[in-house]
């Protein structure tokens, strides 16, 4: 047995970085950080089948983007920051003769490791719905793309979403908006958004922790029952976000004035929690179901003919799922942005770049590629990395998520000067000076 | 006032819930000293194989039997493949050789029966029953129910019984039993089938709760500092260490919770937990070595 | 000799007890200078919870030690080693971990002052004291025999090569008063001698106090200068060793037939 | 944990001159490794195995040497990161490596008075106070915007970047001769301390404290000082993998999980041995490459990648199991075996 161990110790040393490049076609290299091991490994599961499924999809039935097909490669990370960033260590020098376009970074706490590096690499880190909320700016943060629907855009709809349920913005004042959050970097990212809109509509902002794993909330839910909000939003992950919904049936507070934030609204969130998550809502910029035109073309070309990553096929169309194909689609329809420019052939990092920040999807894109109603229109500039800011709303039925509302968009004008002010900040502390994307040329 | 009684309560009786994870514990340090950090894999794989099994459609006294039955021979392969060649090594070898166990058993439950999370639905719905004004919740009386039973009863298989006896005389001194003639191995298996049956107890209590998913044997956090208060080789202590620890809790989120910023339930166990020690340095119910130089 | 100094060390009605059973109730003795004092009694008698008392590991009920003269209530285990009080201990507490060479040296760590930076980057100051050390646990150990095994780990050496070290460790330091528990036991006869004239030398060349607890009654009459028999706690007799091995008292607690009534 | 574990110390004689070679030429290698080695290879295994070596050397110091149990190595060197990050925002003109010292020296205090309760509870029921301490920093660091100068991620990362006295650290041979720095130092400290009189008090305390104390240990004194020296090391390496390896961190960098895994690593490494650490690091580190390597050349592609991650996490778990049965003492004394093995057999080699 020690031999074998010694040999892989060896083999371990030797296959360090030696690429080959073929004479074949080259294809876009793109590296998958994945986790399919320990707590996350749920959602994430779903997730590299929804990103795997369409690349396949792209690859076999559209013969790639504008013949660039696409050479995808999974690394284990158990949702790790630090193992991440030795995966991308190791991959952001490309492979097989095609350089990194950009680099998924499947996580929030990983985006925050790898913000500096990608930087100095010049490689775009691209994490949609995550990532730090001041990489909006991207004249601060060029290679940060926190795409779809940032942190602050998610307090920002919730309330929106709220108001147009009371009867208008003016019934907002006087209302007490409570949210239970998981006590991290994750669960307050949001704060400082809800802070000025409750200054903007006045009304009343209670912030309620819980502390990770959050498996005990009975505290959390009586202080809820004392001060009788009339909305409460859920800022949790995981085991927090089943526990807080359970909780707040056995404390008599009605699901359906609870609202959840993205990553407290997939199937995993709400099948535990039983008959108590009837009527429960959650922020959706990535709807759930399969009444998509995606969903038919990806039935009929990978699914039927068992090509698909799914373990479950019952599982096609959940919301993580569906996570992966939207994020898969916007790095396709970024890259194919890149070739119409750069020419059909591998982009590298400052290529990519451009790439995202000239991606645009219009409604009628978005029905070409079956994306209708599962993406929301989405234009990103070099100002403004997050490009939609817009969400849907579904509600658990007990059996799956409806949708109830179209896009609903964040209030922008409020929103970006926090952003700018953050980023200023952050490009003050670390000595960057902000880009003037105008003047540049390419 | 019926605020604090009812945080008191409250807390009391989701304490019960975190004395049936530390039972676990208890049950093998005190026969192996074995500070197991496995239960909460062991606790996982409990509940996951009884879900999978109801989920295929298998009733689920049949799926109890199942689930105890694997989890006697997990128990038995354990003692013969693990601690048998470990014996009288140093705790630390012994908790990290349990680090190993839970990395197998976490990739055997995970690989076999998938990461998905499952409802479980033990007919206990989670509503509140008031008494007076005060709210109590249906769930927890129930569970706080379980773990006395499973208290009393492993204290009289403890106390009255011969395995028992033979139990708490591995328990007090390994060689001097062996010399004894007690046959150490199988009483070690006994000892980590039971703590397995205790898991999976708890294991289901707890994923009605939160769900069947990895996460659960996160749970093990909380029985850390109910074993610290309690003792790690009395079965009471971790009863008792438990309605300290839940009520401690929930009455420090509650009114300590606002002066300091909330979430303060993690670090406040273990200072509790600090301070008891300070008192009794072995835990309200453990036995404290006298120095013998 | 000159006139005697003080005593060495006084005991004075000392009471000692576990939950209740009384292990050493109102007993009173002093130890001369330079003498070997020898405390036999059977098992049980108190003698071993005595040691534990002077030197700090029990606090007694009630009482007074008087050692060079300084009154104390209850001994301190760093004090006691402080003012050079060495101890054997009866089932040898070693250091298992480390080598005998280093066991020894520990023995020293009340002399040594050097702080950790000096330690760290040991400074001059350092390595000479860690030489000087060096050198004074090698003598110690050339006089036990015991210099072969300086680099074994001490876990590893038979039983009575153990009781020898503990001896060198608990002498190593030059204390002023040395507690030696059944220093001989587990040593085949001829081990017994040589260990039994070393510790006379000890006594005799650098004039060392022993108080000691043995069972051999011939090396007790062979060594000792002033016998203390104890039984279940009380004191049975003190005095110069003759006069104990034909006390009827001491004979009837050895042999266990019906006591007459104990001296006052 | 005081029962006696046979050591059998692997006599090391051997001509003074073949080990001054060995000597030169590792150090020779060591310091040209930059030049060597591959950019992925210093940034993504060599630093972060550096750093756990350095962190497994604290951790070993009041864990192995003076037998103290702690589960709050995460929690100092959390401590560490976040008074460097202070230091360097607060301080700008105080260099990088000053700040990292008086960094170790509040981590150092911090782990004086988490180790106070030590004085008094012994054996395993010692883990709640650095338990107290592990769940305390996660909360303090977070609640208070302050250590992390408010930014919305709540993260820390040098404003600077990693400067030493002005010259650029941020590429691999800066990230990495700092990081060699720090570890050889701090090493070579080590390695004296535990060879003197602070060594031996710590090992005496840890194999029977009571009756070093009657033969005049500071035993009180002692203890505080590995908990102090201990948490100093850990403290600096903290910060050297929130800025050197990782670039920013945040409590989740620095969990009960890293607790874990340092602990981890002096076990498999070796209790109470300087070296331990370093073979611990590495099994750590280069293992589950190791595995991730040879799985995805041998069943990439033919079996269920969920699967296949299961089955390299249960073999890692089946190791750990197989080697602590193997070599209980962890890999040091492994090795130790194996070179006295092979001295006795090639007895001629040695002059």
């Amino acid at each position: 047995m020690k031999r074998l161990l010694l040999a892989a110790l060896l083999a371990g040393t030797v296959f360090s970085g030696a690429t080959v490049t073929r004479a074949a076609d080259v294809s876009q290299y793109i590296p998958l950080p994945t986790y399919r091991v320990g707590a996350y490994a749920s959602s994430g599961e779903l997730w590299w089948a929804g990103e795997r499924d369409y690349f396949r999809y792209i690859n076999e039935v559209e013969g790639g983007v504008e013949g660039v097909k696409l050479n995808y490669e999974e690394f284990e990370t158990e949702w790790s920051p630090d193992r991440t960033v030795e995966v991308y260590e190791r991959v952001k020098a490309g492979k097989d003769g095609s350089p990194l376009a950009f680099f998924f970074t499947h996580g929030t706490p990983a985006t925050y490791a790898l913000l500096e590096k990608a930087a100095a690499d010049k490689i775009p880190l691209i994490d949609p719905a995550g990532g730090k909320t001041e990489t909006v700016d991207g004249t601060v943060f060029p290679y940060a793309f926190p795409l779809l629907f940032s942190y602050y855009s998610q307090a920002s709809t919730g309330i929106n979403y709220i108001a147009s349920k009371v009867g208008g913005f003016d019934k907002l004042k006087g209302l007490k908006i409570a949210t239970v959050y998981h006590d991290s970097a994750y669960g307050r990212a949001s704060q400082p958004a809800i802070d000025v809109l409750a200054k903007k509509y006045g009304f009343e902002n209670i912030q309620i922790p819980v502390a990770d794993p959050g498996n005990e909330q009975s505290p959390q839910w009586r202080q809820i029952r004392e001060t009788k909000p009339d909305w409460v939003f859920l800022r949790t992950w995981g085991v927090s976000t089943v526990v807080a919904i359970k909780t707040a049936q056995r404390f008599g507070f009605p699901a359906d004035h609870i609202i959840g934030d993205v990553w407290a609204g997939s199937e995993s969130d709400v099948i535990p929690a039983g008959k108590a998550a009837i009527g429960y809502s959650a922020l959706a910029p990535y709807p759930g179901g399969t009444d998509f035109d995606i969903h038919k073309r990806l039935k009929a070309e990978i699914l039927d003919k068992g090509k698909s990553d799914l373990r479950d096929q019952k599982l096609f169309g959940a919301v993580n799922y569906n996570v992966g194909l939207v994020n898969a689609a916007l790095a396709v329809e970024a890259l194919r942005t890149g070739y119409k420019h750069f020419g059909a052939r591998p982009l590298n990092g400052e290529e990519g770049r451009w790439a995202f920040e000239h991606l645009t999807i219009d409604d009628a894109r978005l029905k070409q590629i079956g994306f209708e109603g599962l993406l929301q229109p989405i234009k990103i500039t070099p100002t403004d990395h997050e490009g939609g800011g817009a969400a849907r709303i579904q509600s658990w039925d007990g059996e799956k998520w409806v949708l109830q509302t179209d896009w609903i968009k964040a209030d922008h004008d409020l929103l970006n000067p926090l952003i700018k002010e953050g980023a200023a900040a952050y490009a003050k502390e670390h000595g960057i000076t902000p880009r003037t994307p105008d003047t540049e040329t390419n | 006032m019926s605020m604090f009684l009812e945080t008191l309560i409250g807390g009391l009786l989701a304490g019960t819930m975190y004395s049936l994870v530390a039972i676990g514990f208890v049950l093998i340090y005190k026969a192996s000293g074995v500070f197991n950090y496995a239960q909460g894999s062991i606790l996982l794989f409990g509940a996951l194989t009884f879900v999978s099994l109801t989920g295929q459609g298998v009733p689920a006294p049949v799926a109890i039997a199942i689930t105890i039955a694997l989890l006697v021979l997990m128990a038995i392969a354990i003692e013969k493949l693990l601690l048998r060649p470990l014996t009288n090594r140093s705790p630390m070898t012994l908790f990290m050789a349990t680090l190993g166990l839970s990395y197998l058993i976490e990739a055997v439950a995970q690989g076999i029966m998938g990461s998905q999370v499952r409802a479980l639905d033990l007919g206990i719905d989670d509503l509140p029953i008031f008494v007076g004004d005060i709210m109590i919740s249906q769930f927890d009386l129930i569970a706080a129910g379980v773990a006395l039973a499973l208290g009393i009863g492993l204290s009289l298989l403890f106390n009255r019984t011969r395995i028992g006896i033979q139990l708490r005389g591995v328990a007090d001194d390994t060689r001097a039993a062996l010399s004894l003639g007690i046959d150490i191995n199988r009483i070690w298996q006994i000892v980590w089938a039971v703590a397995g049956v205790v898991g999976l107890v708890a294991g289901l209590l707890w994923g009605a709760r939160q769900g069947v998913q990895f996460s659960l044997s996160l749970v093990v956090l909380k029985a850390l500092p109910v074993l610290i208060i309690g003792g790690f080789t009395s079965i009471a202590g971790a009863i008792v260490g438990g309605l300290v620890v839940g009520a401690g809790e929930s009455l420090a989120e509650t009114y300590l919770g606002p002066f300091l910023g909330g979430g303060i339930t993690p670090w406040f166990a273990y200072a509790l937990a600090l301070v008891f020690l300070f008192i009794r340095p072995a835990g309200l119910f453990g036995e404290r070595q006298i120095e013998r130089v | 000799m000159t006139t005697p100094a003080r005593p060495a060390l006084q005991v004075k009605n000392v009471s000692l007890s576990f939950k209740g059973v009384k292990a050493i109730s109102d007993l009173s003795f002093q130890v001369e200078a330079r003498e070997i004092c020898a405390l036999i009694g059977p098992n049980g008698a108190g003698k071993s919870s005595l040691l534990n008392i002077l030197n700090g590991v029990y606090v007694p009920d009630a009482g007074d030690i008087i050692f060079e003269g300084e009154h104390f209530r209850r001994m301190e285990p760093l004090e006691a080693a402080r003012r050079g009080i060495g101890r054997g201990f009866q089932n040898n507490a070693l250091f298992s971990g480390m080598s005998v060479i280093d066991n020894v040296i520990t023995g020293l760590s009340r002399h040594s002052r050097l702080t950790l930076v000096e330690e760290m980057f040991r400074l001059p100051r350092a390595r000479n004291e860690e030489r000087r050390f060096r050198e004074r646990a090698h003598e110690v150990l050339r006089l036990f025999g015991l210099d072969r095994h300086a680099a074994t780990i001490v876990g590893t050496l038979p039983y009575g090569v153990q009781k020898k070290v503990e001896l060198a460790r608990a002498v190593v330091a030059e204390p002023r008063l040395v507690l030696l528990d059944e220093p001989l036991a587990g040593m085949n006869a001829a081990e017994k001698q040589e260990i039994a004239t070393v510790i006379g030398r000890l006594n005799r060349d650098l004039g060392l106090t022993i108080v000691l607890i043995e069972h051999d009654i011939g090396i007790v009459l062979e060594l000792a200068h002033h016998v203390v028999v104890l039984d279940y706690g009380r004191k049975l007799a003190d005095g110069p060793p003759e006069t104990i091995r034909d006390n009827p008292d001491v004979i009837a607690a050895y042999l266990g037939s019906e006591r007459t009534e104990i001296a006052a | 944990m005081s029962e006696i574990d046979l050591r059998i110390a692997a006599p090391v004689n051997g001509s003074a001159a073949l080990r001054a070679a060995g000597l030169a030429a590792g150090t020779i290698l060591i310091l040209a490794a930059p030049l060597l080695a591959s950019e992925y290879w210093i940034n993504a295994i060599i630093v972060p195995f550096l750093i756990l070596s350095l962190a497994g050397l604290g951790l070993n110091l009041l864990t192995g040497y003076a037998g103290q149990l702690s589960l709050g190595a995460g929690a100092f060197m959390m401590v560490g990161a976040y008074a460097t990050f202070s230091l360097q925002l607060r301080v700008p003109d105080l260099p990088l490596p000053l700040a990292l010292i008086v960094s170790g020296l509040i981590a150092a205090s911090v782990g004086l008075a988490f180790g106070i309760p030590s004085t008094r509870i012994k054996g395993f029921y010692l883990i709640v106070s650095t338990l107290a301490a592990q769940f305390f920093f996660e909360w303090l660091f977070l609640k208070f915007p302050w250590f992390y100068d408010g930014n919305s991620s709540a993260t820390i990362s040098l404003p600077r970047g990693l400067t030493v006295f002005g010259l650029n650290a941020e590429t691999p041979h800066g990230r990495y001769y700092l990081t060699l720095g720090a570890v050889a130092l701090l090493t070579l400290l080590s390695f004296n301390l535990v060879r003197s009189q602070t060594g031996r008090n710590w090992m005496a305390i840890r194999d029977m404290d009571t009756a070093a104390a009657v033969i005049g240990v500071p035993v009180t004194r002692a203890k505080l000082q590995a908990f102090a020296i201990s948490s100093f090391i850990l403290g600096v390496s903290g910060a050297l993998w929130a800025f050197a390896y990782l670039g920013s961190a945040s409590v989740q960098s620095f969990g009960l999980s890293r607790s874990y895994q340092i602990l981890f690593i002096i076990i498999i490494g070796g209790l109470g041995t300087i070296r331990g650490a370093y073979l611990g690091a590495a099994f750590v580190s280069l293992l589950p490459l190791a595995l991730d390597w040879l799985f995805q050349h041998l069943f990439s592609g033919h079996v269920d990648a969920g699967l296949l991650q299961n089955i390299q996490k249960g073999i890692f778990g089946l190791l750990i199991m197989w080697f602590l049965v193997k070599e209980p003492e962890g890999l040091a004394r492994l090795l130790g075996i194996r070179l006295a093995a092979r001295r006795r057999l090639f007895p001629s080699s040695q002059n």
